[in-house]
């Protein structure tokens, strides 16, 4: 039970959260960041090579906590979020206050559900995996089926839980493309004789690199890529699966049979944070994500010192996330110049401190 | 005659007769392959004066290598001193022994071992001398070509050639017994001054340094059977290496001069590919020749005609076409023909059915002229469109043949080697064309003009848009603009070096832009590196070649690259360096008014009434 | 003449099948008739997407609406929630009203199906009944049909005692009124038209192609409609 | 047998695990066919295209469905113009991937499978 | 200038289909009977009728006046929609006059139809109107829409458990003691147009599977369970598109045949009849049988099953009129059956005994 100040409190300490931070102190400012894992990192300690260069996440992890001063409070349990006459005040499960005139929400998003999306039988049979879990397995270097082979045909299948009215998701989370090329890729250094099919509608690369990436897959590593929806699947008796589709192309049904299945997940937003802001309502577009999506980034709320960065507002690469948490973390500066000149009216030593600091 | 001086000549005698009898068995095989019509042709222009002029060209080629001296003048030297020096050894040589001896006929190794058999007599006068001083200089002048040779396996730059070719096993042991010839005659003949006297200049002077005693005097004569070892090793490895060229020229140079091509004639290859001497100057020719990737140039595609059953494919296929090599080529043999017939062998049979032309053809209305733009125009719609306005413009009746129905002049068939397919297709675009029953038919792309040319046989004239262009210009129709762009043209390969059509388009951009490149040496033009012809390289390599040729063609100040095909244009588009732009295109450009003449006239014609 | 699709619009099953398709053949995947006949709901729904008069006429005229087997599998799959088996009810349903449904071998078996079911449920008030059927027709009824068809009396009298009788068993005499109440139905919603549509236009056809046709179940016409469509087509 | 009038209609599915052998010969000749991204200009500009009613794209597909007698049937089609190269964007080389497959059908006929 | 933006969705909240229980009604059904149903397996029709008023006590509408629903025609094409929505509007009047507001339904396809008559309804009222119009004017009648609609089978899922306790014969086999593998078949149209109308929604339904586990078998999950069992409607009707009922049917055989099934169970009068009698056409055209030596699958529907597992006579049940033998099955499970009882007739005659297959075994 204890009251700490702040000039910012952020949270989620993700890549932009990270990012953020480490820019506001070096405005000098005190930033707080909260976490509700145990380590900082966020979706960093997930990931095991990034799109598209294959950079390590971990060594990415290592320089974004070593850019940033800030205080960083992990297995935080948010339990409150009030906004007080000063700014905001976050309280945790523990009863600790972090007060601050400026909050930032970097919470970041949350993979799919695969399990919603039954008739593709992941948590039923055994063989299916989600892109994540796939890079658990690159981490720990156990690349093997249900069974404990080592595969020898893998089908990716994308758009799970993106572009799907019927789980509830109409949005594209446009990074699920990349990623299945990319640990195609991985997957086919590590085991050269595998098979690999990418079950896609469109490939929607538009980042850098991204075209670059596909071509090699197909060139290089022989990647198959068939277009056509995983409709459903089956288990056979060896508990190899069976997909069905329509290779749309042909204009035909089609199946093929396969060791294992890799569910290239979507973006979710996280809930979890939704009910504990104030007025949230006006803060979440028809998606679920935070802010707008307008240009026009006054749409974010620049007046009431609560700003959005990273996934939560939105599908995004972790680039993408690090670059909006910059632009969101100049505002945030520039929020706080203004508000503690006001402040400085009525007390100037504080000023003086501030910038003597 | 001693059992020695059998022992002497035998290996020199061996090697010649084996080499007559190789020789007379080849050549009879070959000219018996010779078909028909080409035999005919042969005959026609021996018994005609064209015989002489061959004779002076083989006395040119063959041995002054003339062709060679305009191209490069270190290797000319090289190869001239060995060819005309060998000549002059053994005539000079003859004539010296027919001097000594007194009668004219002598049996050859008289005159070859000359110095060995003209041993212990006493010099014979100043004439004598003066031969043994002049067989000298032929020996000196030989040997410094040799010297070069040597060099030339080192450093190939010093002559010009970018690569050095990579001999196969056989010319190698050739080339090493030739390169022994020499050196040991001079040894020979050396080590001959030292014990009995004679010889001239050189080997005298050499022959003294060495003093050793008398008794040692064997040493002289295993020279000299080394020496005839060398000759004979030299004929008899002969007929199975590239050296075949030497005495295969000969008639290679009659079959040219009586037109007669390898094109589909196995007899005529084989004389074609045998007078091949593997100087590498097409390696150098080649722009291939700068990818790594390339093995299919025709220095080693005519290697292995010459030496394996089969050509692999790569090596085919991996050809532009484009012609530069036989164009360079110092012997003149026709690579594309060569080329084609290997093609045609392997891709004849494929499967094929254009019944459903049948449908195509139809009924044109009558035009005086038939604009046939061809597949590749299609994806330039620039020039057509161009072509249009012009013909407009000078209100000509015209038809744009495959506006709309697009059908191929069939020619990349014909390159990738399906003749049979080829001759179906052009059944039906020939139909097509003539269905309008045109006077005059024009066509934007030099592919389908040089197959018109080669096999269509229209009744009337075939001509390509820059020749158009440039004969309404020599009428007086000048096109009233006129831009200083500052413009560098492109011959296209098919255009130039297939249709011999280089000032035409010249003189029409000469009327409407500043041409940067007037002047151009015949059959030097780039290939874009797009050629239909290659079936092998990748869009990266074609590229690369295309970049390649803009970097020789432009100079720092040119704006816009001038070309006259299709093809050509979408390919110099790839590396996006520069603004290609047809000679159609600049022209139309150039035509500022708007309003056809046609209209004028009539406007006119409203004015007076 | 108003437009075809304009029609087509008003069909509630057209406004609940298509709101936008996507192409990604999910619905083709698990289609029985995409596997067995040259037919791709995909691309139906994918046409449809567009107002093209032409495109909706030659599919009116075409094969392609009559292979869809109603299971409506593709419903329950569509990642933007159409329903490709509700849109073929749309188009037969126009392809009937417009007459288009005879220039296709597979619309013209209307008349078989009026012939067997329709007029069943006029006269008896089921869609099916042991009457109308046996194995000359559906052979797959097996020998145990043909037991059953001899004893119908004693084997359906077992249940509910009323076979062909008033009463609440199975395949009971249904009452007058009620028939007379049904029939009233299909007058009024139309259908009783549609049936004389139906008989007419096989009448047509039948003259056309000079094949014998009559009131009797089982004239030729039904006979060569029911086992082959494309008898008249195969002398094309 | 019994004759009822009707029969067991044999799958038109796709069977994607049946592997296609002429593919990998082509494949192995012609690496680039591995680019390719059906976009279909190659079908949009063919020559032929009108009759065939398949580009290089939908060669490539029945090659690899193994669906070889359409895929006989629209080669023998192919005029072999070259436009389909040249409006690749994957910069494929169509021209002699085609002929790699007409030289697959002349030497295996319709019996490979 | 800030634009408004629209609030969260709900549908982000997870939620698993296979959990999903619909809704059904503990007592007062007005039942209506299945045509198919009918013609091929009257005892069932008879049969849950009993077990409803007997065993489970729930108090049934028994009406002799409603008529078929057309949805046979309505899926042929034959009948235009509205007819198909005044037919059944009529049921429903026939079940508010009756003073019920329950609506049990015995087979798949008009529970579907009428599930997506109701939903028009529910987003056209206009529509609904119209209907109302029709049913006046040609038989004077008015309704109410039923609180609630279900299918015969998700009854009996419902008092699974009560019945469970009550059976005699549990689905094992009684030499080796091990569950018996049985398949479950869900009609098309339980829920596959409306999801929400099935127990356990579209890709997992549980009304069966529940209820085969409740008596002790296994259910079991092959390929092509989810397949249709390729009625087809039109396409079976006519003979020149059989084949492709055929087809279908004989897929979805090969696909369970590795797992060696003791029985098939669906809900569906249609598929019952068709995994029935197609089993025979293939054993005549491929001298092909997918049981035990030659017996075939027996298939039974929820209802036959029910009975037979709470140890009604195979008889009464009706299962003498299946094509395919069930004994093997009886003697699997040990119930005790008369095989002399089963051709005897109404009047109480011994009958003729029906022809025997080529391959298919009969007794």
């Amino acid at each position: 039970m204890k009251k700490m100040d702040f000039d910012c409190v952020i949270v989620g300490a993700g890549p932009a959260g990270l990012k953020a931070s480490s820019m506001l102190d070096a405005e000098g400012f005190t930033v707080c960041l909260l976490e509700k894992e145990k380590i900082p990192g966020g979706k960093l300690n997930t990931w095991y090579e990034l799109f598209p260069h294959h950079e390590s996440a971990q060594a990415i992890r290592e320089q974004m906590l070593a850019a940033t001063a800030s205080q960083i409070f992990t297995s935080v349990t948010i339990k409150s979020i009030s906004r007080t006459d000063s700014g905001f005040c976050v309280r945790d499960r523990n009863e600790d206050e972090y007060c601050a005139p400026a909050l930032l929400i970097a919470t970041g998003f949350k993979p799919f559900d695969a399990c919603q999306k039954e008739e593709y039988g992941y948590g039923i049979y055994e063989n299916f995996i989600t892109s994540v879990d796939l890079e658990q397995m690159f981490r720990e270097q156990r690349l093997a089926n249900a069974a404990g082979e080592v595969p020898r045909k893998i089908a990716f299948i994308h758009c799970v839980g993106s572009r799907d009215i019927k789980v509830g998701s109409e949005f594209c989370s446009a990074n699920c493309c990349i990623t299945g090329i990319k640990q195609a890729i991985e997957l086919k250094k590590k085991i050269p004789h595998l098979n690999i099919y990418c079950l896609y509608m469109d490939l929607r690369l538009g980042g850098r690199f991204f075209e670059d990436c596909y071509k090699t897959s197909q060139v290089k590593h022989k990647v198959q890529f068939i277009r056509g929806r995983l409709s459903e699947t089956n288990e056979n008796p060896d508990q190899t699966i069976i997909l069905r589709y329509e290779d749309t192309l042909a204009g035909k049904p089609a199946k093929l049979t396969v060791d294992m299945v890799v569910l290239l997940v979507g973006m979710h937003p996280d809930p979890s944070i939704l009910n504990l802001l104030p007025d949230i309502d006006e803060q979440v577009g028809s998606d679920g994500f935070f802010g707008d999506g307008m240009i026009d980034q006054e749409g974010q709320s620049m007046d009431d010192g609560l700003f959005f960065a990273g996934a939560c507002t939105g599908p995004k690469s972790i680039i993408q996330s690090t670059d909006e948490a910059s632009t969101v973390a100049f505002r945030v500066i520039q929020y706080l110049k203004e508000k503690l000149h006001t402040e400085t009216e009525d007390q100037h030593g504080k000023l003086w401190i501030r910038h003597s600091g | 005659m001693t059992l020695f001086e059998v022992f002497l000549i035998l290996p020199f005698t061996l090697g010649l007769l084996i080499l007559l009898g190789v020789l007379t068995v080849k050549y009879y095989q070959w000219f018996r392959a010779l078909n028909p019509r080409n035999k005919l042709r042969l005959w026609r222009s021996l018994s005609s004066k064209q015989t002489f002029s061959s004779i002076a060209e083989m006395f040119r080629e063959c041995l002054l290598h003339l062709r060679i001296f305009h191209q490069k003048r270190r290797l000319w030297y090289m190869h001239m001193s060995l060819a005309f020096g060998w000549f002059l050894l053994i005539v000079v040589g003859h004539a010296e022994s027919v001097f000594s001896t007194g009668h004219i006929i002598s049996s050859p190794w008289k005159s070859i071992f000359f110095d060995y058999f003209s041993r212990n007599q006493e010099a014979g006068g100043w004439l004598l001398q003066g031969f043994n001083h002049g067989m000298d200089l032929i020996l000196l002048f030989i040997l410094t070509g040799l010297s070069l040779a040597l060099y030339k396996r080192i450093n190939s730059r010093l002559f010009g050639l970018k690569k050095r070719p990579i001999h196969s096993y056989p010319d190698r042991l050739a080339m090493l017994f030739l390169w022994f010839i020499f050196p040991m005659r001079f040894v020979a003949e050396a080590l001959n001054h030292t014990f009995y006297g004679g010889g001239g200049f050189m080997t005298g002077f050499f022959g003294d340094l060495i003093t050793l005693p008398d008794k040692l005097n064997y040493i002289s004569d295993v020279a000299w059977i080394g020496y005839s070892i060398t000759l004979g090793g030299f004929f008899f490895v002969l007929p199975w290496s590239r050296y075949m060229h030497i005495l295969t020229e000969v008639p290679h140079i009659l079959l040219k001069n009586a037109h007669v091509q390898p094109y589909q004639d196995s007899g005529c290859t084989e004389f074609s590919i045998h007078a091949c001497s593997s100087c590498g100057i097409c390696l150098d020719s080649c722009q291939m020749t700068n990818l790594d990737s390339c093995n299919g140039q025709s220095y080693y595609f005519i290697r292995t005609v010459r030496d394996q059953p089969g050509v692999p494919e790569n090596r085919m296929m991996n050809c532009l076409m484009c012609g530069r090599c036989s164009a360079d080529c110092p012997v003149q043999v026709d690579t594309l023909s060569i080329r084609m017939n290997e093609r045609i062998r392997m891709n004849d049979e494929l499967p094929f059915d254009y019944s459903y032309l049948d449908h195509v053809v139809k009924k044109t209305p009558r035009a005086r002229i038939a604009f046939f733009g061809g597949c590749m125009t299609q994806l330039v719609p620039g020039i057509s469109a161009s072509m249009k306005r012009i013909f407009d413009f000078y209100s000509e009746d015209y038809l744009m043949i495959d506006e709309n129905e697009a059908i191929c002049c069939g020619r990349p068939l014909f390159l990738s080697g399906q003749k049979k397919a080829y001759f179906e297709i052009m059944k039906y675009t020939r139909e097509k064309i003539l269905s309008c029953k045109p006077d005059l038919i024009i066509t934007s792309c030099p592919i389908c003009l040089t197959t018109f040319r080669n096999h269509y046989f229209f009744p009337v004239p075939v001509i390509h848009h820059t020749q158009y262009l440039e004969s309404m210009i020599s009428q007086g129709f000048l096109p009233p603009g006129q831009s200083d762009t500052k413009t560098v043209y492109h011959d296209p390969c098919e255009l130039g070096r297939y249709c011999g059509i280089y000032s035409e388009p010249r003189r029409v951009l000469h009327n409407i832009v500043e041409l940067q490149n007037k002047t151009y040496r015949q059959d030097q033009g780039l290939c874009c590196g797009g050629s239909i012809a290659d079936l092998e390289m990748d869009f990266e390599d074609k590229r690369s070649i295309a970049a390649d040729a803009i970097r020789q063609l432009v100079y720092p100040d040119t704006r816009v690259l001038a070309t006259a095909c299709p093809l050509c244009k979408i390919t110099f588009r790839t590396p996006n360096i520069i603004p290609v732009r047809d000679v159609a295109e600049l022209y139309a450009e150039a035509l500022k008014i708007s309003i056809p003449a046609r209209e004028l006239a009539a406007r006119e014609a409203l004015m007076e009434n | 003449m108003e437009k075809l699709f304009d029609r087509l619009k008003k069909d509630v099953r057209f406004q609940h099948g298509l709101t936008s398709c996507i192409n990604c053949g999910t619905c083709t995947a698990i289609c029985p008739a995409a596997a067995i006949y040259d037919y791709d709901p995909r691309e139906i729904a994918d046409q449809l997407q567009v107002d093209d008069e032409t495109i909706l006429e030659k599919l009116l005229k075409g094969d392609d609406i009559w292979y869809c087997g109603q299971c409506m599998s593709c419903k329950t799959r569509c990642p933007r929630d159409n329903a490709p088996g509700l849109l073929i009810l749309a188009l037969r349903n126009l392809s009937i009203e417009t007459g288009y449904y005879m220039h296709s071998p597979r619309g013209r078996q209307m008349y078989a199906l009026k012939k067997l079911i329709g007029e069943t449920i006029l006269a008896k008030g089921y869609c099916v009944h042991a009457d109308g059927v046996d194995t000359t027709l559906f052979p797959e009824l097996g020998p145990i049909w043909d037991w059953v068809k001899k004893n119908s009396e004693e084997v359906y009298n077992c249940f509910g005692n009323s076979y062909n009788r008033r009463g609440s068993g199975v395949l009971r005499k249904l009452s007058d009124e009620t028939m007379h109440e049904l029939n009233e139905i299909f007058a009024v919603t139309g259908t009783t038209e549609r049936f004389n549509q139906f008989e007419e236009d096989a009448l047509e056809q039948a003259e056309k192609t000079g094949i014998d046709f009559d009131e009797s179940i089982l004239n030729e016409y039904f006979r060569k409609t029911y086992e082959n469509p494309d008898y008249d087509d195969k002398s094309q | 047998m019994a004759n009822f009038g009707f029969g067991i209609q044999d799958d038109l599915m796709i069977d994607h695990d049946r592997l296609s052998p002429a593919y990998e010969a082509v494949l192995e000749e012609v690496p680039s066919i591995a680019a390719c991204i059906s976009c279909g200009s190659c079908s949009g500009t063919c020559v032929a295209f009108f009759q065939s009613g398949a580009g290089f794209r939908k060669l490539v597909m029945l090659l690899k469905n193994g669906s070889y007698d359409q895929l006989q049937q629209a080669l023998d089609y192919c005029q072999f113009c070259g436009k389909c190269s040249l409006v690749c964007p994957r910069g494929i080389n169509t021209r002699r991937a085609i002929l790699e497959m007409r030289k697959q059908f002349k030497t295996q006929g319709h019996d490979i499978v | 200038m800030r634009t408004p933006i629209m609030t969260t969705k709900a549908s982000n909240i997870p939620f698993l289909w296979r959990e999903y229980q619909k809704e059904i009604a503990d007592d007062h059904y007005y039942y209506v009977r299945s045509c198919i149903r009918q013609n091929f397996f009257p005892g069932a029709e008879q049969i849950l009728i009993t077990l409803l008023k007997k065993d489970l006590e729930i108090d049934l509408c028994v009406d002799s006046e409603h008529t078929t629903c057309t949805g046979i025609a309505y899926h042929v094409d034959l009948v235009k929609l509205e007819t198909t929505m005044t037919v059944n509007a009529r049921q429903f009047a026939l079940m508010t006059e009756a003073g019920y507001s329950n609506f049990l339904v015995s087979c798949v396809t008009s529970f579907g139809l009428y599930n997506e008559v109701l939903e028009i309804w529910e987003k056209h009222p206009e529509i609904e109107e119209q209907v109302r119009q029709y049913l006046l004017k040609a038989t004077g009648r008015t309704f109410n829409k039923p609180k609630n609609l279900v299918h015969t089978s998700d009854i009996i899922y419902k008092y699974k458990d009560l019945l469970a306790d009550k059976i005699r014969y549990k689905l094992i086999n009684q030499d080796t003691g091990e569950p018996l593998r049985v398949i479950d078949h869900i009609g098309c149209h339980y829920a596959k147009i409306f999801p929400e109308k099935g127990v356990g929604g579209a890709e997992y339904p549980s009304v069966l599977s529940g209820t085969v586990q409740a008596f002790g078998g296994r259910s079991i999950d092959y390929p092509e369970r989810r397949m249709c069992c390729g009625f087809g409607f039109r396409q079976y009707f006519l003979k020149s598109s059989r084949g492709y009922s055929l087809s279908t049917a004989y897929k979805k055989f090969k696909a369970m045949e590795p797992y060696k099934p003791d029985l098939i169970v669906a809900n569906c009068p249609g598929c019952n009849y068709f995994f029935d009698r197609w089993q025979y056409v293939i054993s005549e055209l491929k001298g092909e049988t997918f049981g035990e030596e030659g017996n075939g699958i027996p298939v039974l529907s929820a209802e036959e099953l029910a009975a037979l597992c709470l140890g009604y006579d195979p008889w009464e049940i009706g299962l003498h009129m299946h094509q395919t033998a069930v004994e093997p099955l009886l003697i699997k499970m040990g119930v005790r059956f008369d095989p002399d009882e089963k051709y005897r007739g109404f009047s109480g005659e011994q009958l003729k005994k029906p022809k025997i297959p080529e391959l298919l075994k009969a007794y």
